[in-house]
């Protein structure tokens, strides 16, 4: 569904990503690790349009996307959750999420996303009016995944959702992603929680100083003696 | 002061206000909502009142007729702005005000002076129009018939802009970009197609405000210094992000110009106007409704 | 024993109809690390903010080293020696990292020549020693965080609030921050965190305190804490209910 | 000999008041066809091309923007002089530029002629290259109420007068000798009105002008208040029985195009009127001419404009040279006989201040479309109509 | 330690006195006076812009109505000298320390306000001051001031003949305020300032007394801004509210910083060196037409370089600044 052939992103002449590679196939839950400054962040960042790769291929459903502009890429059905979230500070909680449906704009095609939302971050729902900005740290990243919901993407990037999400959240976070994926979208996630996370991937890479290290299936990775020692602590 | 004079003061000030509204709605939702400086809203007035005085010369069109057209013309012209001077201006991270106040001031410059050289600076004035001088007198006040619609077109238009941000989704795209633009493209909001709208429509606003202007001011290519301080002061004054405030602050400015009229010399009436913005924002820092 | 260094009494913090903070009476001793925890949205931050300064709290008194700073402005609190960070980090982005230090560090000395050097070492201290000269917008995320804890330390806190900012920080990488955490304690200053992040807190911090809907709901040692089946279901999930 | 005299032209040619100055240009182009050609007007160097005192050196005008602004108009001043080496100096619409312009042309002793600067003050600041051809606001205010003296011995009730001024030197002075003269002649002034130029509403000062209700409204405004000023009478149902206006505006095309038909029977100060064209046939015809160039008959500012730049050529001409205090001298020694100008004056002669005393101010009243002189008598061509319309 | 940022001031400190040297010397070569006049406006004009980027470019109050403490130091000036006869020396003080008053008195409600809350109430202030002025009869009103001038006199500050006295004086007064910038950069104060513009929460956070910064950088800037408007006063000789307090003036004090660079140091003389003879000049030379092309050329050059450059000229000269701007060019993409 998704497939990044050899990006290369740099800021102002350094290199972030160089040459890295990944495929994400329709129904999967992949999941991207590696240390502070790796370059997972640069990775999301050039397939939603965020960052122009410097050279390299992002093609999503057959079709080429670098070089689309951000929001044409949203469009076309890649969500993008951010690190630093990027939520509309001083509209509420109903607007930021009404805003989520722009491209889809009638009550009808909103009240599916919407329940599905309501239904995983039920706190959000007693917050509708209340600004985003006075919302409390974990509100906030709920309200991102919730406004990225709303776009109906067939591919859902997070960069690290549960950053910030208290650790009875942060189960229910990934069992979420799970439910995502069977509701039917393909999930491509950035996390720390790598234990955690590979418990739901089906594959996963790792990068490491702007280069795909290691890949393979969750499993395999997760019992890594590298990996455990490097990335788990273990 | 007889109780009549007061009362057709205030008749006069409140019709005035209205115009003043009419005249701010533009800026209500361009620098009110979508919060971009535009120091050259006077001069899209002035555009606008031009456009209206040729309408009548070369073809005779009462300016109630040419309303809609003006308002069509500006609003090319305000997405057209938008799209070669504001979007630079809007991007521009580092003192974004400063910039976004600067280039739209130098746009004000340019079309001064090119309203001088293809307009001439001649005083221009639209002379015979259906409601040009008519007057209606309810028990002793003077109402005039031009600032009369004036003031229902700043009404109409106020309402419907009101509908426009508070009901429709397109209203709210326009808050988010304003809240940060860069973000906008996360719901597949195209930044760039909704400011050109927010600004065309502002300036169609703006359209309208000249066209009923038009009927009773002179024209020239610095008129709309004298209306673009006032307009700014209204919108602040109402608080930004808020539809109604403007519309009250319109109304209130007016008011408040004809109560210090009779108070102070008519030459320190624009002193009441100011420190009532003062006071106001000094117990209420973001306006009387604004939410930002 | 001695008085604790921060002492808040009978704080209510409410925002229009929501309460943030009902009726919290902790206190922090010097030289202890606490660990605040709970859910999202149990009133944390607030707690932070009221303790530095940002807001008034509706009721209540917040005692430091002493004295009823309640009616302090944020600054003076500074000066008398809160130091905090913010959750959603709040860099000053058109100035270098080191700027932003030295900011910090102008409390303490007008000398700017000293508030240049106090602001390298917390620097290096941090880690951040390399990117001194690099703009805060630059940054990214995790070195922001990493900014906050160096402006607050170059002011020369005897309390530091730190506000999640171990968070996204790689198992592996989190150990470090965990030692830091432990050589400011260590350099005398004394620690009140919230973290989410279990691992690091647990073996981190010397007390515990779980607020829960604004409320104190348990404190208590660290292993004591999330044994305790209220702190479980209100915030741990059954996950860590297995695993304690 | 030189074969060319540069003289120095200042006026605002952007800004608020840059139609005045697009309009001067006109006017100083008129006048510099009447020297640098020949025609056969009974007018100083109308006769003949250029100047013949300096063996036929043509006239060449520089004209600079001062943008209303006094330190630029200095700043102007100072460029013409020593870049474009005018040898005199005409300006400026605005009095407070003329201050400073005059100062400059002081300090370099290069003759200034103040063409159209009616502030009285102007000519009392002890400068030696400062003059003026035309009337001041006194002369002019002074013939009003001369007019009205005239008018109640006719039996017309002419007891209160309402003021309405803009905040400018020019309305602030015009107001002053106004009131001053009100006072010393027994009229009653019963309202006062100062207002901001260029206000985006009258409607609270006319309100007070209709409450005061004077017999006469005496009005010292800029076009653009004008026109506003009277669109607001008519629609607060305001008419008065008589306006007498301190020109500006008020002898503007502009402000009759768009509101002449509210103001049958105005009356405005003025220190020229196309009457004059039945005496004196070439006022006509040099009309003519400045209307082929500009649209527009002569109004009381383009003539006095037109006048300046005569008088001042006129003086260079006679003191054979480009040297500013000689031509100075011959403009101290300046004798012109009215008929020798487009106006109604008797002559232009120079007081020890540069003042002009000679120079009458007339008032014209709008009739029927066009203005016709009502006073003073031996000027008069017609009856005033009291009360207007 | 930090030897580079030392360093760096050092240069800059000997640019600037290799400028001033420089600029001294250029009268002896340019005696054309609308030259030498423009070079005096120039001066004038980058030092206003310097004091006024203290308050609005590092403390990042934006502040459209300086114009008000221009005015209030020409008028202490003219009307000490004229009324009483003091000599424009003590005007020049009086008047700085007035405007300073004034702007801690204004300061106090004002610096509540935020963003174009702020803005405005600058400009209406201003506004209100100008009107006040223009109602003022025993101030002159609208009729203005007029210094007399006669002769040479440096006790009074009058050379009506020469226009270099003049020169050197706003050559040292652009020189002042430039140094009490380079000085106040490297201080607690340039700190705190900047740390206040940038996010004011965070800077009470760190110790910083927000409100006091503001009310210093106002105090500092409105002296050195009513010392030029003495300055000018008796410059020109001649004052009255329009050419003073206008609020053309507080845009144009504004505008050199702007698009020298707000905020830095050497961004309002370098806008100002660009600027004033480039007004000057078109309108002198295309202005006399009466078609207005002087605008049009004065306006399309104002856009063109606040959009060219949004963070200033002086990112010309830097190459540090210049990867600034690459780098905030994609800021707005999301992260
Ligand atoms: N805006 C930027 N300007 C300059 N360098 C940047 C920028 N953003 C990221 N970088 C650099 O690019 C590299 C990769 O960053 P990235 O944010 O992609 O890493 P990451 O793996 O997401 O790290 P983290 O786990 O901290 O989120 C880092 O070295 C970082 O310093
Ligand atoms: N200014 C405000 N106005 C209204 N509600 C607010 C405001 N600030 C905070 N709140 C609410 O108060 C509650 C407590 O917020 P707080 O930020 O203290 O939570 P927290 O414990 O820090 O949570 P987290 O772990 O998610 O950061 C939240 O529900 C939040 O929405
Ligand atoms: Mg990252
Ligand atoms: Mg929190």
């Amino acid at each position: 569904m998704l497939s990044v052939h050899e990006v290369t992103t740099a800021y102002q002449g350094l290199v972030a990503i160089s040459s890295v590679s990944i495929e994400v196939a329709k129904g999967e839950i992949v999941c991207v690790a590696g240390a502070n400054g790796a370059g997972k962040s640069t990775l999301l960042k050039s397939i939603a349009g965020a960052e122009r790769p410097r050279s390299g291929t992002v093609t999503f459903d057959g079709i080429r996307i670098d070089g689309m502009a951000q929001h044409v890429i949203t469009s076309r059905g890649i969500a993008y959750v951010p690190e630093n979230r990027r939520l509309f500070p001083r509209l509420s909680v109903r607007d930021n999420l009404r805003l989520g449906s722009y491209l889809y704009r009638s009550e009808a095609n909103r009240e599916a996303p919407l329940d599905l939302v309501f239904k995983l971050f039920p706190r959000l729902q007693e917050r509708l009016e209340q600004r985003a900005e006075t919302l409390s740290g974990g509100e906030q990243q709920m309200l991102a995944i919730g406004r990225a919901l709303m776009t109906r993407p067939r591919l859902l990037m997070l960069d690290e959702p549960s950053q910030g999400i208290m650790p009875k959240l942060v189960d229910e976070i990934f069992q979420a992603v799970k439910r995502i994926r069977d509701a039917g979208m393909t999930v491509l996630i950035v996390e720390q929680r790598m234990s955690e996370c590979l418990e739901i991937a089906d594959r996963a890479y790792i990068l490491q100083t702007g280069r795909v290290l290691m890949q393979g299936s969750a499993a395999e990775i997760a019992v890594n003696p590298d990996v455990r020692k490097a990335y788990l602590g273990l | 002061m007889t109780a009549e004079t007061i009362i057709q003061s205030l008749a006069s000030g409140l019709l005035m206000g209205l115009l003043y509204g009419l005249i701010a709605v533009g800026l209500a939702l361009i620098f009110g909502l979508m919060d971009v400086v535009n120091f050259a809203h006077g001069e899209f007035l002035m555009i606008a009142m031009y456009a209206t005085f040729f309408l009548f010369a070369f073809f005779a069109i009462d300016p109630l007729l040419s309303a809609p057209l003006v308002a069509a013309a500006l609003f090319v012209f305000g997405a057209v702005v938008y799209l070669l001077i504001v979007r630079f201006a809007v991007r521009a991270k580092a003192n974004a005000g400063m910039v976004q106040i600067f280039s739209t001031f130098g746009l004000a410059i340019v079309m001064r002076g090119l309203a001088q050289y293809f307009f001439t600076p001649d005083y221009r004035s639209v002379t015979h129009s259906w409601l040009g001088g008519k007057t209606v007198s309810i028990a002793g006040i003077y109402l005039p018939v031009p600032q009369l619609v004036g003031a229902l077109v700043a009404i109409a238009a106020f309402g419907a802009l009101y509908l426009f941000i508070n009901r429709t989704d397109f209203g709210r795209a326009l808050e988010a970009t304003r809240e940060d633009a860069g973000a906008v493209a996360l719901v597949g909001i195209d930044k760039n197609k909704v400011f050109a709208l927010g600004w065309g429509l502002g300036a169609a606003l703006v359209g309208l405000a000249g066209a009923v202007m038009a009927i009773f001011f002179y024209i020239y290519p610095d008129v709309g210094a004298s209306f673009a301080l006032i307009a700014y002061v209204t919108v602040a004054l109402g608080g930004f992000g808020s539809v109604f405030g403007a519309f009250a602050g319109g109304i209130i400015v007016g008011l408040v110009e004809a109560t210090t009229a009779m108070l102070l010399p008519p030459s320190l009436k624009a002193v009441g106007i100011y420190a009532v913005y003062l006071l106001v924002v000094f117990v209420r820092p973001r306006g009387l409704f604004g939410s930002m | 024993m001695t008085a604790p260094l921060l002492e808040t009494r009978g704080v209510w913090q409410r925002f229009g109809g929501l309460v943030a903070n009902s009726d919290v009476s902790i206190s922090v001793g010097r030289g202890e690390i606490v660990g605040l925890i709970g859910p999202n949205g149990a009133g944390k931050s607030t707690l932070f903010n009221l303790i530095a300064g940002v807001l008034p709290p509706t009721q209540g008194s917040i005692i430091f080293n002493g004295e009823d700073v309640t009616a302090l402005p944020a600054a003076e609190r500074c000066q008398r020696g809160i130091g905090r960070t913010f959750q959603v980090v709040k860099s000053f982005e058109t100035m270098t990292v080191i700027d932003n230090v030295i900011v910090g560090a102008l409390v303490r000395t007008t000398v700017m020549r000293d508030a240049r050097r106090k602001a390298h070492q917390v620097l290096e201290f941090c880690g951040l020693g390399p990117r001194a000269d690099v703009l805060a917008s630059d940054l990214v995320p995790s070195e922001k965080r990493r900014l906050e804890v160096a402006r607050a330390l170059a002011t020369e806190p005897k309390l530091l609030l730190l506000d999640e900012v171990l968070t996204g920080l790689t198992p592996v990488e989190a150990k470090t921050g965990v030692e830091l955490v432990r050589k400011v304690r260590d350099s005398g200053i004394t620690v009140l965190m919230v973290e989410h992040v279990m691992e690091i807190v647990m073996p981190l911090v010397d007390r515990a305190i779980v607020l829960d809907l604004g409320k104190v709901l348990v404190e208590g040692k660290p292993a004591d804490v999330v044994r305790d089946p209220k702190v479980i279901t209100a915030y741990l999930g059954d996950r860590h209910a297995l695993s304690a | 000999q030189t074969s060319e005299v540069v003289i120095g032209v200042i006026y605002p040619f952007s800004g608020a008041s840059a139609q005045m100055g697009v309009d001067a240009q006109k006017s100083f182009e008129t006048a510099l066809d009447i020297i640098n050609k020949d025609h056969d007007f009974d007018l100083p160097l109308a006769k003949g091309e250029g100047l013949p005192g300096l063996g036929g050196a043509k006239v060449r005008l520089v004209f600079a923007d001062h943008q209303a602004d006094p330190q630029k108009g200095r700043a102007e001043t100072e460029r013409l002089i020593t870049q474009e080496k005018v040898c005199a100096v005409v300006g400026t619409y605005q009095s407070a530029v003329a201050v400073t312009v005059s100062q400059i042309c002081e300090r370099y002793q290069i003759p200034f002629i103040s063409a159209d600067n009616s502030s009285p003050s102007l000519h009392r600041r002890g400068l030696k290259f400062y003059f003026r051809a035309a009337p001041h606001d006194e002369m002019f205010s002074a013939a009003m109420f001369n007019f009205f003296d005239a008018m109640k011995k006719k039996g017309v009730k002419i007891d209160t007068l309402a003021l309405f001024h803009e905040d400018t030197i020019f309305g602030t002075d015009s107001a002053n000798t106004q009131l001053k003269l009100a006072a010393d002649r027994g009229y009653k002034v019963v309202s006062d009105i100062k207002y901001r130029s260029n206000s985006p509403s009258l409607s609270a000062e006319v309100q007070q002008l209709k409450t005061a209700n004077a017999d006469v409204l005496m009005p010292s405004s800029y076009t653009t208040d004008g026109i506003l000023l009277v669109k607001t009478m008519a629609e607060l149902g305001y008419k008065p029985n008589a306006i007498v206006a301190q020109d500006a505006g008020f002898s503007e095309k502009a402000l009759y195009d768009a509101v002449g038909d509210k103001l049958e029977g105005v009356i405005s100060r003025g220190s020229f009127s196309l009457d004059l064209a039945a005496k004196r046939p070439m006022v006509g015809k040099i009309n003519a001419m400045f209307k082929e160039k500009s649209g527009k008959d002569f109004n009381d500012l383009t003539s006095r404009q037109f006048m300046g730049l005569l008088v001042m050529a006129d003086a260079i001409n006679r003191a054979k040279s480009t040297d500013g205090e000689k031509i100075r001298e011959a403009l101290v020694a300046t004798d012109i006989p009215g008929e020798q100008t487009i106006m109604p004056w008797k002559r232009v002669k120079f007081d020890e201040m540069g003042q002009n005393n000679d120079a009458d101010p007339v008032l014209l009243q709008y009739i029927g479309g066009k203005f016709v002189t009502i006073f003073p008598p031996q000027a008069a061509i017609a009856e005033a109509v009291w009360p207007m319309k | 330690m930090d030897t580079a940022f030392a360093e760096r001031r050092r240069r800059d400190l000997i640019v600037a006195v290799v400028l001033a040297a420089i600029a001294a010397t250029v009268p002896l070569f340019v005696k054309d006076v609308y030259v030498q006049n423009i070079m005096v406006l120039t001066l004038m004009w980058g030092a206003l812009s310097q004091s006024w980027n203290i308050l609005s470019g590092y403390c990042g109050q934006i502040s459209l109505g300086h114009a008000l403490y221009f005015g209030i130091g020409a008028y202490t000036t003219a009307l000490l000298f004229t009324k009483f006869g003091v000599l424009p020396w003590f005007g020049m003080l009086g008047g700085g320390v007035i405007s300073a008053l004034i702007a801690m008195a204004l300061g106090y409600p004002c610096f509540r306000l935020r963003g174009h809350y702020f803005v405005i109430a600058t400009i209406v202030i201003a506004e209100i001051g100008l009107l006040l002025f223009h109602n003022w009869d025993w101030a002159g009103a609208a009729m203005g001031i007029e210094i007399p001038a006669r002769g040479d006199s440096w006790l009074k500050f009058q050379f009506p003949r020469s226009k270099l006295p003049y020169f050197y004086f706003a050559l040292v007064l652009a020189c002042v305020a430039w140094l009490v910038t380079w000085w106040l950069e490297d201080s607690k104060w340039g700190y705190w300032w900047r740390a206040v513009k940038d996010n004011p929460e965070a800077a009470e956070s760190l110790g910083v007394d927000v409100f006091n910064s503001k009310m210093g950088a106002a105090a500092v800037s409105a002296f050195l801004v009513a010392v030029g408007g003495s300055f000018y006063a008796q410059f020109v000789y001649f004052i009255d509210p329009e050419s003073v307090m206008g609020f053309q003036f507080s845009l144009l004090m504004a505008l050199p910083a702007v698009l020298g660079g707000i905020g830095t140091l050497w961004g309002p003389m370098l806008g100002a060196v660009i600027l004033i003879p480039l007004t000057e000049l078109t309108r002198s030379y295309v202005g006399g037409s009466g078609k207005g092309i002087d605008l049009i050329v004065y306006g399309g050059l104002i856009i063109a370089i606040s959009l060219a450059r949004p963070q200033g000229l002086i990112g010309l000269f830097s190459f540090k600044h210049l990867a600034g701007r690459l780098s905030s060019k994609r800021k707005e993409a999301v992260r």
